[in-house]
């Protein structure tokens, strides 16, 4: 391989392997102690690259602090695709907030708090609102009125479902439950 | 070093003592010379560098076999067991675990040593010769004492590779990702809740007032001049969770007795409480 | 811009933006949707593009979980020096017994202690747990029932190999020699 070749293959794999923009001054300070490299020759380099890189996948560009490599424009929304497995996952918080809403319903949210234990973020409640799966349908009749909750149309589309009660079923209370001997067991201890 | 230590391991067995080699093996607070062991006896002040340099006794043996042609066989046995007790002060303030290892080939060796010494006579043929299991042991260790160098030889990355950093264009804006949800995952939320409003609640129970019989009759007189009444009803919030709490076991424990019957007339309707 | 060519920048720019390497199957299923793709026509692409880089500075590879690229061997050590930070250096404790688990496993952390003579610290462990080299593959049918230690595939693809087949060859316990006959005829010397 030639020694400009070499040069080239060298630059190239810094800028590939640097996680941010390597510019002429970056690039020439880091190869000091083994090669003076002049601006006019790096600058040489670095167009020869773009030209190499023209129509692939990828391009050398170069952005405000120096060099880099980026995918192409084209590829963006298909590249994408490769983070659709991690699309974001509702928290088990949310999930039972939902579970709640439409199983309960109405349901205010002080009802859906007594019920997991735990006050429920307003966000919760604003992102399933956002999301139109559940809407407030009238105001429970005791002090500070608060909202009953519902689902709504959109929820049942989401789930393909024609109707409430198409919802799956729930394993009867004492299904769920359990086992009742430790229950009772730790409540003697604890009422020893 | 190798020759000098081939001669001062003839020496040892001809004096049947300890020798100390002559070049340092390391600096200690910037001073004392420290000399790899000929055998299995560590100077003391010298045990917690030792210690450090060898991954365990079967490396020190191991050490020991190669490079200073230590015979596993003609040991001092009684100077390394006065010695080695030594150690066990010392360790007090070190690294007891470490040194407890070490204690233990010690004793190995010792046992070894004293099962050959023993008259032929009362060595049953069949018995296994009491080296073999060390000497398996050892060259056990040391495939893979070798494997592991191999290991740290080999390219990798952060060291060796370095992967390529490549970003997608800056103007690219990701699209929006609507967060999927399963009908199955709403339903063991609610199961989840559910069984969660059991199992968490009754860690709080408070031992006082309120007891679970107590309870269990209150329902049921209830029960009896009302008929139906819904599952929530029976609940008072204002008794706090552990008053809520009771109250779930007296019904689950009157279900359980058969004397009360839950009935849901609709899948997903409330539930009505009455008395069998 | 051809088809083939604008699969092929596509598949190029997937490779270089993914975090981790991607295998055939990952190719195929990220792209699903939109284009279905068989085995043969992405080995040929993946073939093709591991033609293009043969002679630049970074190269494709294949590794354990799939293909990535990165920087070639000979200008690792310039590429170093864009990094300040020294790599991780692993002890030999360390070393011995992720040497244990790669040619033992499944292994028990009981059976590692016992080859190597001494104690396993839970710190060695839980580092390659942590650093995703060791998993626990399941427990073994004794008492206590220890768990059963195997490495990863990210731990093949830290050591750029495709499979444990590529692990260095054990040395055969035949080469290893501790004169032992030796040992006995000193042995018979001191019982004479």
């Amino acid at each position: 391989m030639s020694k400009n070749k070499q040069l080239k293959n060298l630059i190239e794999s810094m800028l590939f392997v640097a996680d941010s923009p390597l510019s002429i001054k970056a690039i020439q300070t880091t190869l000091e102690d083994d090669l003076a490299l002049s601006k006019k020759q790096l600058q040489e380099i670095l167009s020869e690259l773009k030209q190499d890189y023209a129509d692939r996948g990828i391009h050398l560009v170069e952005v405000a602090s120096g060099f880099r490599f980026q995918a192409a424009n084209e590829h963006a929304d298909q590249i994408a695709l490769l983070w659709k497995e991690k699309a974001p996952r509702y928290s088990r918080a949310m999930l039972e907030t939902l579970a709640l809403i439409a199983y309960r319903q109405p349901i205010t949210r002080g009802e859906i708090e007594d019920i997991r234990g735990v006050s429920v973020s307003s966000y919760i409640i604003k992102t399933l609102q956002e999301r139109n799966w559940v809407k407030v349908v009238g105001h429970k009749e005791v002090p500070g009125r608060p909202a009953l909750l519902a689902t709504t149309d959109e929820f049942l589309d989401y789930f393909s479902l024609k109707s409430l009660a198409e919802l799956p079923e729930l394993m009867p209370v004492s299904e769920i439950n359990l086992n009742i001997e430790q229950v009772e067991e730790q409540l003697e201890t604890a009422e020893a | 070093m190798a020759t000098k230590n081939v001669e001062n391991s003839a020496l040892n067995k001809d004096q049947g003592e300890m020798q100390q080699q002559v070049l340092p093996l390391a600096l200690v607070h910037g001073e004392a010379v420290v000399e790899k062991p000929q055998d299995l006896f560590i100077p003391p002040d010298a045990l917690e560098i030792i210690l450090e340099a060898f991954e365990g006794p079967l490396d020190l043996l191991l050490y020991l076999i190669r490079k200073q042609k230590f015979d596993i066989i003609d040991l001092p046995i009684a100077d390394i067991t006065h010695q080695y007790m030594e150690y066990v002060e010392v360790m007090k303030s070190l690294k007891l675990e470490l040194a407890a290892e070490y204690l233990v080939m010690a004793a190995i060796l010792a046992e070894i040593k004293s099962r050959l010494l023993l008259p032929k006579t009362t060595v049953e043929d069949d018995e296994e010769d009491p080296r073999a299991e060390l000497v398996r042991r050892l060259q056990e260790y040391e495939v893979i004492k070798q494997a592991a160098e191999e290991i740290e030889q080999l390219p990798r990355l952060e060291r060796d590779i370095h992967l390529t950093n490549v970003d997608l264009p800056e103007s690219y804006k990701p699209r929006v990702v609507e967060v999927q949800v399963d009908l199955q995952d709403l339903m063991l939320a609610m199961q989840g809740v559910l069984k969660r409003a059991e199992a968490f609640e009754h860690h709080h129970i408070q031992r006082e007032n309120l007891s679970t019989r107590e309870r269990m009759s209150e329902i049921l007189s209830r029960l009896q001049s009302a008929g139906f009444v819904e599952f929530s009803q029976l609940f008072q919030v204002q008794e706090g969770r552990s008053g809520v709490v009771v109250t779930f076991l007296a019904i689950l424990e009157l279900i359980k007795e058969s004397l009360i019957e839950c009935v849901q007339s609709q899948v997903f309707g409330r539930i009505q409480v009455k008395a069998v």
